[in-house]
């Protein structure tokens, strides 16, 4: 199985959501972070005083797939979360050895 | 004798300015610090006011208010001891303690402002014991020579509702004490933006709504002064705003909250010592000036002279204070629109009156606050440790977190 | 001849009314948006307010009340110029002076109430031109004919605090607001809920104590009339409430606060033009109709017909405030408490001008807010960049947070 | 005959007292509790409110005020049938209907107050069911028994504002509550901090400028009683905070901003029932008197006796209001700056009225409010499920979050 | 080693927090989140319009383990949190190469 | 690549951003955590009640990066992130599969 970690746009994450369902997954985890990049944060002014914010808030979203679908599963949210602007953000893809679904006590790729 | 109506007004006049500090001061300061240290900022403004109220019993009021002494007034209202319960307050329809209560919501305020210099690095028990003694030491005595009888108000200077003993000692001290206790650990590059603009906001409004009491009580009745009070002040807060906003909206694309009801406050406390004086045209100038050259000011302690007196006390009290004592010289002027120079008195006598009260108002508060400093820095110190600080005030000298989420 | 008692309370009404509008319709709207647009409903209302200020006293003032026009005053009292600081506003024991701020934080507050119609996507510019022409064209002509002596007055209809000239003229612009502006984002099965409920009811508390001033302070004396106005504004309040938090519960199984505290505006909004001529059994009556055709109405705009009046302002005000002119009619009979008709007046005849007056308002707002939106359009653009929505109003207009944590 | 002056100011503390629970308890109470119960105290503060208003217009006014019997007044006034609109108030100066509302604001905060005790487990329709009966069983006799002419006040007992009406039948009615409720889960090592102590701070201010309305409105005119019960209510606050802080600060290091505003409650609570009878020194021992006993309490019923009386009700309003009605007839005498005994009256006289009110009001909320809650407990049920008080009850009881960030 | 994460119910952070003490895990980082699944979401109710948020409030707690006694942890996590009804969470296993303690610059099983 | 996941104390996010920086490493992630450990939490007292909360709040970075610079990522975290005082926190290096910049749908070390 594939443990696989998006960071992208806050308002992508909708889209996202629907193109994962589109394939068939259910199940994933939320939060909120900030992202350091490329990207650069707005300033804020106050009285006159600039706050360069380095970060821009960005969401992660968590998915753990069935190594099957894990492609698939990544260029779906790349493409439901793409607008082609730079902060877009990554896909990443780790190994995952184990999973279980609290409720029931299912190991394993049931437990998705 | 006692007039009900008046008596009703100032009453009502005393639960505003009170309001003006708590919440409204303490909310407009609040969000404009770190999440760490609101707690900090609200605990230094309630507790001087808690402290102020009962020193203003024990002796602050009398002293400010009874005796003929030039300089200070004397203890024969200690704890209102002797006063019968119905005493009607000197040259008023008002009952005494009405009138006394009035007087303690200024007392309580001015203190309260100077906070904004010093929020997120000042011990707490240096801030009560600063605040003891410069009520006693810088305020009673000012308050004393301009409303109490003294120097000031024999030569005929005009403060109507407190550019000077309100604004001018607090923005002066906040900038002694900005000073002494040094800049906020990276200042001024690093430190956080305000935590919650739309606090500092619902503060503003509070300050704003409760400056009617501030001014139009100053008139000590409710009447046509009061009314033309009320007008001025909303005239110049108004037009302050918009100037701040214009200032912002050209420089920087982006006009601000936190910079519009900065600009309410400038205008606010320029209007305060012309309030009485002056009208409705008049204001209008008085808010574009005060507006103006506070904004101006805030730039000048705070990146030219790197002075970080955090939430712009000086800038925006002392510089507006003092703009407004002057400005009250010209603009009371009949012609103006204003109630007209005092029998054989000119706009240049008038400002020259003016004048000496700033320069006396203000070199009394540099000194005299400047020594309290040191003596409080020596007995208990007056800044937390830097590690304190790191991790904010809230936690370590309160032990509450503003939020718990 | 100025009467002490009835200028304290008036003084004390205008502070409670702006306070309606500062902070308390601020924090009303502003906790009923996304996080990211908090601000900028702040500063929308913030500044309506302060360019209202100003323009009152330029010549709106002068306008709406100096003067015999049926249709609209004159400029002779433009700037207050040549107003002696002791004048007394006709017909009332106030300085002119106050009766100016009390009528200003009026025109203060009916354009704010409009912002509930376009937040989180109309560009904070074009608020304020907009805001700037809505107050010359519509709010001033409409209470000149009804407050300040017009066709209106004339024929007798009677608004005791603003049903037409407030809540309907807000609505109505709302409505065509909403209408030209387009939904938001996401309307309707996207939009975010309410960010801080919590705030909302802060807000709604505000307004509803501040009604006392609003409605009670219309009475331009502190007497009995006052005293009823304020009981009528209580129960009206309450009960609109109660039938609110009823009709959720039956429905939905929870009654919910955002509901119950729309509830409370929607019969105060009722009962505002109602409030000097009913008494406390017709406020019960007044309060349950308001509270139940708003709960529709809010349905009937919002689901039926699918216009995004975001906060339900026409469906609130516009509605309420109708209701109440109509009901006027009925309740003022002496026979149902009310303080009766009008020499050789009846229920009909009083509710054949009541509806004329309805009718024209509701005309005048809708076309004239149509063209003033069409030009605000054509000049700078009324819509924010569909980037700007999506990120939120306070970083990308104001560059601020509203919660930086 | 109406005077102008007094009903201005009767006017204004009507807002300041039903300010002090719209939005003011309601805060104190909501920044106390977890997050996700936020919105239900607002919401049991607001519909206590909105219902009570219908109430005391329907009934409870006239029961508790109308008639001469030593146990209930008559339904002479219900629905204020019958009463003129310019219908004079018995023995004051003050239209009848500002007295109504005056005194309708004491009968919501009332009931309001007891949400300390309840709060985070209870149901929203019980709240609402105890409360209509609660009003009608406890609140109104007890009322026309001190106020309304009723056996205690033919005693010669003396409760300015409410020591015995207001804050002992809170106090022990939310202490039979608590009981009868149950602890939250958790307590006392699990529950939840305070999830915001700024905004119970900012509660607490609203309660302190409020409650000049509350004691100084209770003497019914703008003069000398309201100025002195004005000075008394601020001393007595002041000193009430500082000594709860130097507990704190002695006990923990560390004062903190919630244990303050606690304090402050105290100190108002306490001189509550003196305030129009005692002088300023006085206000100085009651305060301190009040905040140190209050603190001790809090320990006793919390930690000593284990009953989860969630926001300290009892320990700080019963215990409070009791010993301020004691003290009362201690420093009302004239020697100690009070307006001195009733002819032939002596203190030890005057204590034994002052006991046996304690007594009485102890007794009968002690037993009818069990009797209340064991009906509404059969009828509906008291608490909530587990479930729901562990999810919270803003989403389960009424749908919403406090915060949707 | 073993970096689990688990996603649980709020209310069931402390008594996972006393059952993985109870095997000796001393460590362990939690973070507020967003969990989409079968699980739907309270609907919340404003003006009579109907608020759907799909997503339920979940806790994420990380905890790096000795491969020994991760299987341990897993089944004491998945013990202490569940209620059995749907929602309770999942737990997820993934490989860890490296860790530090930042103090004392310790590497490998020591570190933790 | 490496998936390196560093719980650190929140005032020290600048320094280690500021020696990522320095030896080229441009993005990371970054999220407020709690964390549970040897360290104890500050304890809070409302009306006399001592309210011990266990945890400490923390920053959590994480970071992908190539095989090549990761113990040297490993190392500029340690170095920047320690005061020497209990809480200093941990850094964790996890297996990295994949990774893709969703801007592009670049794919691997390009990605990052
Ligand atoms: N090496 C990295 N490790 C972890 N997260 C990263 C890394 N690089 C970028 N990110 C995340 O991806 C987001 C977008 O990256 P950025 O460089 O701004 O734009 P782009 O991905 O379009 O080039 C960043 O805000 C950050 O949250
Ligand atoms: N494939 C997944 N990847 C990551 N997190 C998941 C996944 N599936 C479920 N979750 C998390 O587990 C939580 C519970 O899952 P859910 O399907 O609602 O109930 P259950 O696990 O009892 O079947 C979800 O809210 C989500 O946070
Ligand atoms: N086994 C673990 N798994 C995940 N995070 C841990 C683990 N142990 C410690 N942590 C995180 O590291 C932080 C610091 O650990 P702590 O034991 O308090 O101090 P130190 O690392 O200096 O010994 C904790 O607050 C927690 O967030």
């Amino acid at each position: 199985m594939k443990y696989i970690i998006a960071v992208i746009q806050p308002h992508r994450l909708d889209p996202v959501r629907e193109a994962l369902a589109g394939i068939g997954v259910q199940g994933l985890t939320v939060s909120e972070v900030r992202g350091f990049g490329r990207q650069k944060g707005q300033t804020e002014i106050y009285r006159g005083a600039e706050y360069n914010t380095q970060y821009v808030p960005k969401v992660k979203v968590e998915i753990a797939v069935d190594d099957e679908i894990a492609d698939q599963v990544v260029e779906a949210v790349g493409n439901a979360a793409r607008t082609g602007r730079i902060g877009d953000g990554k896909v990443f893809v780790l190994p995952l050895e184990g999973a279980m679904r609290v409720r029931t006590g299912e190991m394993g790729a049931d437990a998705l | 004798m006692i007039d009900a109506g008046n008596t009703a007004w100032l009453i009502t006049a005393t639960a505003l300015v009170l309001f003006m500090t708590l919440p409204g001061l303490s909310l407009f300061y609040g969000g404009l610090v770190r999440a760490e240290n609101l707690l900090s900022v609200l605990m230094q403004c309630f507790g001087i006011a808690c402290l102020v109220s009962v020193v203003w019993l024990v002796c602050a009021y009398s002293l400010a208010f009874s005796g003929g002494g030039a300089w200070i007034g004397d203890l024969s209202k200690a704890l209102l001891s002797g006063m019968p319960r119905d005493a009607v307050a000197a040259n008023t329809t008002l009952p005494e303690t009405v009138f006394f209560m009035f007087q303690m919501t200024f007392a309580i305020i001015t203190p309260a402002l100077i906070v904004g210099a010093f929020v997120e690095r000042m011990k707490f028990s240096a801030v009560l014991l600063f605040t003891l003694l410069w009520v006693l030491l810088v305020y009673v005595p000012v308050t004393h020579w301009i409303w109490g009888g003294g120097w000031l108000a024999e030569r005929g200077l005009l403060d109507f509702a407190g550019g000077l003993v309100v604004h001018l000692t607090a923005g002066v001290t906040a900038l002694v004490l900005a000073v002494l206790l040094g800049p906020r650990l990276g200042f001024p590059d690093e430190v956080k933006p305000p935590h919650a603009p739309w606090m500092t906001m619902v503060g503003a409004c509070m300050l704003w709504v409760g400056w009617f009491g501030f001014n139009a009580g100053s008139a000590l009745t409710a009447g046509a002064d009061a009314g033309m009070a009320m007008t001025v002040t909303q005239i110049s807060a108004a037009t302050a705003t918009l100037v701040w906003i214009g200032i912002e909206w050209a420089k920087f694309g982006k006009p601000s909250l936190v910079g519009a009801v900065t600009g309410t406050i400038a205008g606010l406390a320029t209007i305060t010592p012309a309030s009485g004086f002056v009208g409705p045209g008049a204001a209008l100038i008085i808010g574009l000036v005060g507006g103006a050259v506070c904004y101006f000011m805030v730039g000048v302690v705070k990146r030219r002279f790197k002075i970080d007196d955090a939430l712009d006390v000086f800038a925006v009290h002392g510089v507006g204070g003092a703009i407004g004592i002057l400005l009250t010289a010209v603009f009371m002027d009949a012609a103006l629109g204003g109630v007209g120079f005092a029998e054989g008195n000119s706009m240049g006598a008038q400002a020259a009156i003016q004048l000496t009260g700033i320069g006396a108002v203000l070199l009394w508060s540099l000194v005299v606050s400047f020594i309290i400093a040191k003596v409080v820095h020596a007995v208990i110190g007056l800044r937390v440790s830097a590690e304190t600080e790191e991790q904010g005030l809230d936690l370590r000298l309160h032990g509450e977190r503003g939020y718990n989420m």
